[in-house]
């Protein structure tokens, strides 16, 4: 492969060779358990320690309200879940977005099976609530806000602060969903005043495998797994050890080198919009033009499907994503895409692309030279497409 | 690769794309809900499928059995190409993953579509 | 660190050189989601399912049986809660016992405090449970049997086989914790008849990060982690691919070399028991003489404390553990040596030394040499110890 | 490692342990329940302790602060000894994990009831 074709940063990212490389050692001589006694064990666990910090510098908390999990996934579960168990007696209600994440989404639908009530507020075209909305959604039994950051699909921002600000107002705890922001965005919990934070380390250049939950000090919520003491208490089970470490150097570099890459990359992104806007007719741009992450550009291209659109481009080893049906599992196209408003057709129709790291000129040349005639060929089989 | 290689041949390099202008039996089945939507267009004379050409919004499975489907049919009789099971396109392309098989059935239905018009055309 | 005094397998394998290197590509190359539509994903994808598939082969199951979590830990927590949570209407018991790692006792324990009810069974001087005692203890509510195949600390092996036979003749599922037994001994899941199965990357030359759970087919259970469809619904998050691939290949290696493992390893055991036994007075024996792990011992060396033996075993560069109360984190010492009928002074002066790939006759001679006179310094400090 | 250079010093190369013959203050705290057993036998001449020795069960802390709390009473005035606190002791171990606080409690205790039992015997 060419990673100069990869457009799906969202998806996942490579890891990083220095992460790599400080991952190493762990799976060679440092390979003991943090929880033994002996000095070669001493010697991971304050490793792991220092990854903690590390992770804790970016987003700018204290290292003990850092906790390891397994996936953004599960950081989200215990966010969301682990709160609102937690605090069973005194409420049953959580609000949340119809653009968040499955992680999100499906973690309040579980709940929804076990007694509690949930609101999912709608979103504008460029995919963001409405902070009007969010007010009159609160009841005396909200226990729990979570929106997230940035989202996978659009890029939208939404407007973190202010959501934590109503959410201190109304003594609501909040959780943000970071998983697309942390590593893009820098971000400082204290200032934004977040309770609960869920980041990923397989999207900022670390491993899969390892999710990261910030939990501000003080506040007490319930675990998804039972055992060891790992993690004081909140996530049982023997440390991924290297991913952690991994993970740890992956912060380490994203502190350095974020505002660079924000630099080299926002260019690149719009030159891409540009000309593919100039050389493609009738197409879509669902990113928000104002509240976006840098590095994400959706596009709907009517009248064909993304599905089809995705293998062609890989025909020519070009990666993307896209929101239609056929690419996920499901019947349904992107409910990001539905969410801002987007017809069936147009949502099936959906292109992502994604820059980060190693992406380049050469490559953009390659996508804005590629795409027009693959959208020509799959138009011109298209019923819709009035080829007059 | 979750596709076959026949499936991605046909996707790739099929021609019997876009309308007939003169087609006396044209078939549009699937919606844009479910993000499938085929338009068979047939010349029939004589009883005899002598063109057969497809539209399809949709995805790489859609594409690959409208281009086998029509291909199948092109040449032969209409009452041959009302047998034309999904499991016949499917096995020609050396099937399909599970998720897809509805794309299959499109494409018979397609078919089946545009002979129905057909028929109420030149019965009128 | 000197690989040869490593005598805390039980504790954490080092990674095979071959696992490692079947890894390295998966965050290299190989780094793309294998929820992806492209064909590099695909080759992800496919890796995972040769991986689930090696893994099948050791215990004999079918791949579709096999579900990656991410830790022995949450494949106890997700057998366990996932199972009876499921069948909440149906009953609201569990059977297991009092020597079950703290995966299970703290799922139970949790469990306990939201409306189901634990048996724990007690066990004999060897560890094991008394099949009479199960039957007795099964009730028209009990949902599910979790015992454990083989024990971290005394390497006692339960008779797993008849106690499937007892959970099928009462129609209750059963569960076996088997982190310690998998690679170790030889397991056929469909002969011996469990329905759910733990095993952790990190005891079998793997990776840290990576359990398993073995799921009988049509057997349904609730997830802990819930959003995309990862791992057919039952655990969600983007897959650890890096560490599925490697412990596919710790599997593999498992299978090849298990057996001559054995044999190398059985009599560095009989070794160390037979000379220490001999060298130093009032020693108590705590592994099963019959039904134990052929590479784990577990002694108690009266008089003194487990702390302060690992303590100085440690300044010669020598790894082992303790069930003493020091080397954990509670006051109490192991509740399995107290479960055996240890007294307390007994417990808190026992030494587990567990055997492994790299463990060397030389390793072992230097133990025997080592461990008596660090015997003798710490007793000549006891109060306890007759020096007459 | 968890434990400072100075209490892994007192653990490894203690030498004041073991028995005096003809202490005239013994105390004994501690249980094997909690895994620590502290005995402390002092030797004390004209309200001067003159020599001191403890024999311990238990872990690394509960030894090095058994042997720093000998060695920081030995020939100081029994008063004095009095008021060695725990924190001393675990000061001069520069420091203790937390949860060995409770080693230098026991220390600090093992040395008042050597005293006490010193008193018990000579006012009788
Ligand atoms: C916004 C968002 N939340 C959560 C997740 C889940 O994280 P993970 O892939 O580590 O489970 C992702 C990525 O898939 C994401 O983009
Ligand atoms: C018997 C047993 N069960 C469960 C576990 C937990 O596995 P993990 O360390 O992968 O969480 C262990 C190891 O610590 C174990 O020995």
């Amino acid at each position: 492969m060419n990673i100069n074709n990869y457009f799906d940063y969202n998806a996942t990212t490579p890891t990083d060779a220095r992460v790599f490389e400080a991952m190493e050692d762990f799976y060679k001589e440092k390979f003991h358990n943090p929880s033994s006694f002996y000095r070669e064990a001493g010697v991971v666990a304050n490793e792991i320690e220092n990854a903690r910090e590390n992770i804790a510098k970016l987003i700018n908390c204290k290292p003990d309200e850092i906790f390891f999990t397994g996936s953004g996934t599960e950081s989200d579960n215990l966010a969301i879940i682990g709160t609102v168990r937690k605090l069973k007696d005194k409420g049953n209600h959580i609000i949340t977005s119809k653009i968040e994440h499955p992680a999100v989404l499906e973690s309040c639908k579980y709940l929804e099976k076990n007694g509690f009530e949930v609101t999912y507020l709608t979103v504008d075209r460029d995919g963001l609530i409405n902070l009007e909305d969010l007010k009159k959604a609160i009841k005396s039994s909200t226990l729990l806000i979570s929106i997230m950051f940035a989202n996978n699909e659009i890029g939208v921002i939404q407007p973190i602060k202010e959501i934590a600000d109503i959410a201190k107002n109304n003594k609501i705890l909040f959780h943000t969903d970071a998983v697309q922001a942390v590593g893009k965005l820098k971000i400082d919990v204290k200032d934004l005043g977040v309770d609960l934070l869920s980041l990923s380390s397989h999207k900022i250049y670390g491993v899969k495998g390892i999710g990261v939950l910030y939990k501000k000090k003080g506040l007490r919520i319930e675990p998804l797994i039972f055992g060891g003491g790992h993690e004081n208490g909140l996530r049982a089970g023997t440390e991924n050890v290297a991913g952690i470490i991994g993970t740890g150097k992956a912060a380490e570099i994203a502190m350095e080198e974020m505002e660079t890459e924000e630099l080299r990359i926002k260019p690149l992104r719009e030159k891409i919009i540009k000309e593919l806007f100039e050389k493609i007719p009738e197409l879509i741009l669902n990113s928000s033009a104002t509240n976006c992450l840098y590095n994400t550009i959706n596009i709907s291209i009517k009248h064909i499907e993304g599905e089809a659109i995705l293998a062609l481009l890989d025909a020519h080893g070009m990666s993307f994503s896209s929101g239609s049906a056929c690419s996920s599992k499901s019947l349904d196209p992107s409910h990001v895409l539905l969410a801002i408003g987007l017809e069936h057709a147009e949502a099936h129709g959906s292109l992502r692309i994604s820059l980060g790291k190693y992406s380049t000129e050469e490559g953009v040349n390659k996508l804005i030279e590629v795409l027009p005639p693959v959208v020509e060929r799959l138009r011109s089989m298209s019923p819709f497409w009035n080829k007059g | 690769m979750r596709y076959s290689a026949k499936v991605m041949e046909h996707f790739q390099n099929t021609k019997n794309y876009g309308k007939i202008d003169n087609a006396n039996g044209i078939g549009k089945v699937g919606n844009t809900k479910c993000g499938d939507v085929m338009w068979i267009y047939l010349k029939i004379e004589d009883e005899i499928i002598s063109d057969a050409k497809f539209e399809t919004f949709g995805c790489v499975a859609a594409i690959a059995t409208s281009s086998m489907a029509v291909d199948m049919i092109k040449g032969i009789k209409i009452s041959e190409a009302l047998e034309l099971s999904n499991k016949a396109v499917t096995e020609a392309l050396d099937g399909l993953p599970k998720e897809k098989h509805h794309c299959s059935v499109l494409a018979e239905e397609g078919i089946q579509a545009a002979i129905k018009d057909y028929y109420s055309k030149t019965t009128k």
